[in-house]
């Protein structure tokens, strides 16, 4: 049973990792064909994961549903937006406009799923305030490199900034848009590449583990 | 007074909320338009290549952004066109993206009006195409070959303006406005293969990217992002979307900065409290 | 370097009524021409392909105005002009291929074909019908002032290859890492390994102990990322040791979930933690909650979780991308303590400004090792900084004899070492 | 009719969405609910109309039709490992799903591997030294952004040791290294807030455009529901309140 349970899963893992790592290194058709092949495999479980997260969500708030929990009333909201999307793609076969017409599922993109994630999305806009207005204050010599680029960063991109910049420091004969692009091509990229390299050698290293089974957290335990 | 500082420092973030949102509506209620600077050269180029078409040349507006790019995209193209009646052109609007769909509606509903241009004889609009290269190569030779009907249905062929249009060659520019990859293809199997000038209009952050196609001049002219379409507004002296647009940014940047600046200031008295 | 043309014209009329022309003004045209042996023409199949690329090369002559045209044919009968090249404008130096493939210095034309492009022939296509590679005939017209020769035709094979062995750089390195990966891991020992201190990670006890105290609880939020992103195998990780410590202390948790997959694998990580705390009896099946599979629809239920809830610490780990403010601004002004990690440095600036505490890049995979102490896991980490110390000298090194390299003006020394690092 | 309707549905989405700033409430919560379920449809439909029903269910159909059994059984093999997922839901059998999934965990570590090592380690390392081979042709600002640029990403390199006390030298050159990460985190921070604003913007526009007559004041009849429920939700609260007590 462990074998089964076990083993042959970790075998999966090995094989795949190997080949996927070889087809780096072989240029012929034969490996450009494995991975389209693999790809349209990950299509197919991840269409299967979704359906997955279908019924966990139906079943979550069915469950609140059924035993009247504080707000059970908002779950049937789930259902019905889940509804009306899908029927809307089955009414206009998934396409958003026909004919340069908005379709019934154009309508309800539009309308209904645009305009949550475009206000979410924007909601951002009041915490980039609130999180600066708390965030960014000078404390320690490296908050104050925080607040430095910050500041410069916001004044170079907007024409105000340029005019208040030349007003106050044009003694110094650089503008602003110079010293932003320093900021953002010289010491800005060291972190920034520091950053990405360690993630390079953490991630090349956490491969290796997942690829000869060291690691193996994500299969949960048994 | 060491209180009130620090309850200044922890005040409620809901205040800041409401002074955002103040600092965007009120230039969309009334634009105030904030003076800036200089015009970039290539907002520049652009409004000098439309201003230099003789009168009644025909030119194509490509408007392929969505939604999600619309607040910088949308006062572009709107400005173009605004532009483009002024000077009395023909305009010949396309689309290579779905979604764009709501936008050029709003566009047309509004601006044609007010220049009172008709339609069919100051533009056309044509379909969603989704096969983008294919149209791009067919339009060499006959523009009708992909776009037998308008967006109505009705034979394009027939319009008045379309009478002597046949190809690219009775184009006299294409302004392609988009957040995508569309403008290169237009720069790479229109501009470059048929020598059909190219100007664009594309959000800040890929702005940027556009140097080199700009500087080989592949590209006359580029408006990035709603400060472009702000100074485009200024040189045709008409106040829109582009204006209030960078009149808010203008404001909301200075709002951050000045609340950064205000609790460092607090924070500096506090310490010698 | 031999840089000598072989002119034949003996056989100038035999091979000139060789060719059938496929009109009747090409014919005479061509029948101008004067034919030509040029013994360095050859048709070499591109090395490290996949089987569309075939490379014709041959002696750069001294005279410089010559222009070549191409021709290419795959029955000798109906030539395809492909190119026409200057004399000396494409080199085998512009082929971007390293040293060990070729010798750049060589002076030679060369010019790059893709076959699909100049026969038309459809990708698909092509490799259905050409498995066995696809063979072509060459040809050139030289033009030398208002003079035209015609060469001989040489004969090549595009074929796909097995090995790009302009990677093999690369896969040096991947082989030295692996290894030096295997030897540390396998002589990893019981002993006491030294990790440095990680302020976030220290700071998860804090967090969970101020949870008990305060009777709320700790909301875990996994991120957005699929089973695969080692920033989430990272964050299911450091969830395990975090569910321990819950269970120890009997506070309680939530996770909500992006991904089913992941919801399904913490799901398992929560039961074993519990179990290995001795409190499997507190384990509950709605610890884990699936929310929903859409970015912002995802920061908007937890938004509302955080909201309501009042959590005493909240934990971010794992891949985020814009929602990671969205949901950090909204746990700050809850009043919890915030713990943050995340590989994605676009999200690293909000974390760090709207948490108390963020594991950056890298700190966030060492986590499992800080935190388990398990041999394997930080002998692991000890190759991570190999791999950085590797850089270091690397970097410097060779800057410093770049430098040097330029002022002694040793120009094929530098472009050896910018080779060798080159992976293309 | 349904341009009206639209308008009101946009605008009402969208202001419950931000009545979430001010506090949490019915309206928000509405909205959420139904985001999650409209969210999840929106993948669900584009998955089964754009990647399905054109790369899964059309190939599969003209291999059948074909009878090309290697593309069937290319096709048949991961929908079987993907109802295997399915399995989740009964305890006893729910190792099975990890068949579902193991495959892409290694495809995905053979892929990060070399693309990892090569393109963010090697030509890293090549980006870093690359303008010290033109040295000669460099002006001394350029040169000297160089050696900024390597020795800032050395020190922050030195802050990410993990297996070594920070103390003496590593500590002040890590501490160094984290002024480098401080600037990286205020520059990409300070660049982001111009198109987070945009975004508040393009929303704040729609909102203002459909509190015209022609879409029969959308907005204002909105924005008025909302603050009526606000205040006579304050008032009753202190009424409650001020009974309890």
């Amino acid at each position: 049973m462990k074998i089964i349970k076990k083993y042959i899963p970790l075998a999966i893992v090995f094989i795949f990792g190997m080949i996927t790592l070889a087809s780096y290194y072989v240029p012929h058709r034969t490996s450009e064909e494995y991975l389209e092949w693999i790809n349209r495999w990950e299509n197919i479980v991840s269409a299967f994961a979704l359906f997955l997260g279908m019924i966990s969500l139906f079943y979550v708030h069915y469950k609140k549903i059924e035993r009247k929990v504080d707000g059970w009333g908002y779950s049937l909201f789930v259902y019905i937006g889940f509804l009306i999307i899908m029927v809307a793609a089955m009414i206009s076969h998934g396409d958003i406009s026909k004919g340069g017409k908005v379709t019934c599922l154009g309508w309800t993109f539009n309308n209904i799923y645009n305009p949550l994630s475009a206000t979410m999305f924007s909601v951002l806009a009041f915490f980039i305030i609130s999180t600066a207005y708390r965030a960014f204050r000078i404390k320690s010599t490296s908050a104050f490199m925080l607040f430095l680029a910050g500041l410069i960063l916001m004044l170079g991109n907007i024409p105000l900034g340029e005019i208040i910049w030349d007003k106050l420091f044009s003694w110094t004969h650089i503008t602003i848009a110079e010293i932003k692009n320093w900021i953002i091509n010289v010491p800005s990229t060291a972190g920034k590449r520091g950053i990405m390299i360690g993630i390079a050698i953490g991630a090349a290293v956490t491969s290796l583990k997942i690829i000869f089974g060291i690691e193996r957290g994500y299969m949960g335990k048994d | 007074m060491k209180e009130t500082l620090n309850k200044m420092l922890k005040i409620d973030r809901r205040w800041l909320f409401l002074l955002l949102t103040f600092a965007i509506i009120i230039p969309i209620l009334k634009p105030i338009g904030i003076p800036s600077k200089s015009t970039s050269d290539a907002v520049k180029d652009i409004y000098d290549f439309i201003d230099k078409l003789p009168p009644g040349s025909t030119i194509i507006l490509s408007l392929d952004y969505d939604p999600s790019t619309a607040p910088e995209l949308h006062p572009q193209a709107a400005v173009v066109l605004k532009h483009a009646f002024k000077k009395n052109l023909k305009v010949i609007i396309m689309t290579f993206l779905a979604g764009s769909g709501g936008l050029i509606d709003e566009l047309v509903r509004t601006i044609p009006t007010k220049y009172s241009k008709e339609y069919g004889r100051d533009y056309v609009l044509l379909p969603y195409m989704p096969n983008i290269l294919a149209a791009l190569t067919q339009m060499s030779s006959n523009i009708y070959a992909f776009y037998e009907k308008d967006i109505d249905g009705k034979p394009l062929r027939e319009y008045e303006m379309m009478k002597n249009i046949q190809s690219y060659k009775d184009i006299a520019c294409v302004v392609d406005i988009t957040g995508t990859a569309i403008l290169d293809y237009w720069v790479a199997y229109v501009g470059d293969k048929y020598k059909v000038p190219i100007l664009g209009g594309v959000t800040a952050i890929s702005q940027v990217g556009y140097g080199p196609y700009l500087q080989k001049k592949q590209l006359k002219g580029l408006i990035g992002g709603m400060k472009g379409a702000a100074e485009y507004e200024r040189l045709i002296s008409e106040v829109g979307k582009g204006t209030s647009g960078i009149d808010a940014l203008n404001i909301a940047h200075i709002l951050v900065i000045v609340f950064i600046i205000f609790s460092n200031i607090v924070l500096l008295i506090l310490k010698f409290l | 370097m031999m840089k000598i043309i072989k002119f034949s014209l003996i056989s100038l009329f035999f091979i000139s009524n060789l060719f059938a022309m496929p009109s009747k003004s090409k014919k005479q045209a061509e029948q101008k021409n004067q034919n030509i042996e040029l013994s360095s023409l050859q048709l070499i199949d591109y090395p490290s392909d996949r089987g569309d690329m075939i490379i014709l090369k041959w002696d750069i002559e001294k005279e410089n105005d010559l222009t070549y045209e191409i021709y290419v044919s795959t029955n000798k009968e109906n030539w395809i002009k492909a190119k026409e090249v200057k004399n000396g404008e494409w080199t085998l130096e512009k082929i971007d291929l390293p040293f060990w493939m070729w010798n750049k210095k060589e002076s030679k034309n060369a010019v790059l074909l893709e076959v699909t492009k100049i026969f038309s022939i459809s990708e698909e296509d092509f490799f259905d019908k050409y498995k066995d590679g696809f063979k072509l005939y060459a040809k050139l017209n030289i033009l030398n002032k208002n003079k035209r020769f015609e060469t001989q035709i040489v004969e090549g094979m595009a074929k796909g290859n097995w090995f790009r062995t302009d990677r093999l750089n690369s896969l040096i390195t991947v082989i030295i890492v692996s290894l030096v990966f295997f030897i540390v891991v396998s002589h990893a020992k019981k002993k006491e390994l030294f990790i440095r201190r990680i302020a976030g990670l220290d700071a998860i006890d804090e967090a969970v102990g101020r949870a008990t105290e305060m009777g709320k609880p700790v909301i875990y939020v996994p991120g957005i990322g699929s089973m695969s992103n080692i920033s989430t195998i990272a964050s299911v990780f450091i969830l395990g040791e975090v569910g321990k410590k819950i269970a120890q202390y009997d506070a309680t948790i939530k996770v909500p979930h992006y991904d089913p997959i992941v919801f399904t694998v913490a799901k398992e990580t929560i039961k074993q933690a519990y179990i290995e705390a001795e409190r499997p009896d507190s384990y509950r099946d709605d610890i884990n909650m699936f929310i929903t599979q859409d970015q912002f629809a995802y920061a908007a239920a937890v938004d509302g979780m955080i909201t309501r809830e009042k959590p005493a610490a909240c934990f971010y780990m794992g891949y985020f991308m814009a929602e990671s403010l969205l949901l950090a601004e909204v746990g700050a002004s809850a009043g919890a303590i915030q713990i943050a990690g995340t590989d994605i440095d676009s999200q690293l600036p909000f974390f760090v400004t709207a948490c108390d505490y963020t594991l950056i890049g890298e700190e966030l995979y060492a986590a499992g090792a800080y935190l388990s102490k398990e041999p394997m896991l930080v002998s692991a980490l000890k190759v991570q900084d190999f791999g950085k110390l590797l850089f270091i000298i690397f970097a410097s090194i060779l800057s410093i004899i770049l430098i040097i390299a330029a002022k002694t003006g040793s120009t094929n020394f530098t472009n050896t070492i910018l080779d060798i690092l080159k992976v293309r | 009719m349904e341009i009206i309707l639209g308008a009101f549905v946009t605008s009402g989405l969208t202001l419950f969405i931000f009545s979430f700033l001010y506090k949490d409430n019915p309206f928000f919560k509405i909205a959420e609910h139904l985001y999650m379920g409209a969210g999840l449809a929106w993948y669900i439909q584009l998955t089964i109309y754009k990647v399905i029903i054109p790369n899964v269910w059309g190939p599969f159909r003209k291999a059948w039709e074909n009878g090309d059994w290697f593309t069937i059984w290319m096709i048949v093999i991961p929908t079987v490992l993907g109802i295997s997922l399915i399995t989740q839901f009964i305890p006893r059998i729910s190792w099975m799903s990890r068949y579902g999934f193991t495959f892409l965990m290694g495809y995905s570590a053979g892929l990060a591997l070399p693309t990892g090592l090569s393109t963010d380690f090697m030509n890293q390392i090549l980006g870093t030294i690359e303008p010290f081979a033109s040295v000669l042709n460099l002006t001394t600002g350029q040169l000297l952004n160089s050696i900024i640029l390597l020795i800032g990403t050395i020190s922050v390199l030195f802050y990410f040791f993990f297996s070594v006390e920070h103390k003496g030298a590593i500590k002040k050159i890590s501490n160094f290294g984290i002024y480098f990460l401080m600037i990286y985190f205020g520059a990409s921070f300070g660049n982001t807030v111009m198109a987070r604003f945009s975004l508040l913007y393009g929303r704040f526009d729609l909102l203002v455009r459909y509190s015209n007559a022609q879409y029969f004041y959308a907005t204002n009849w909105i924005i008025l529901g909302l603050v009526i429920y606000f205040i006579v939700e304050k008032f009753l609260i202190k009424k409650v309140i001020a009974n309890n007590s």
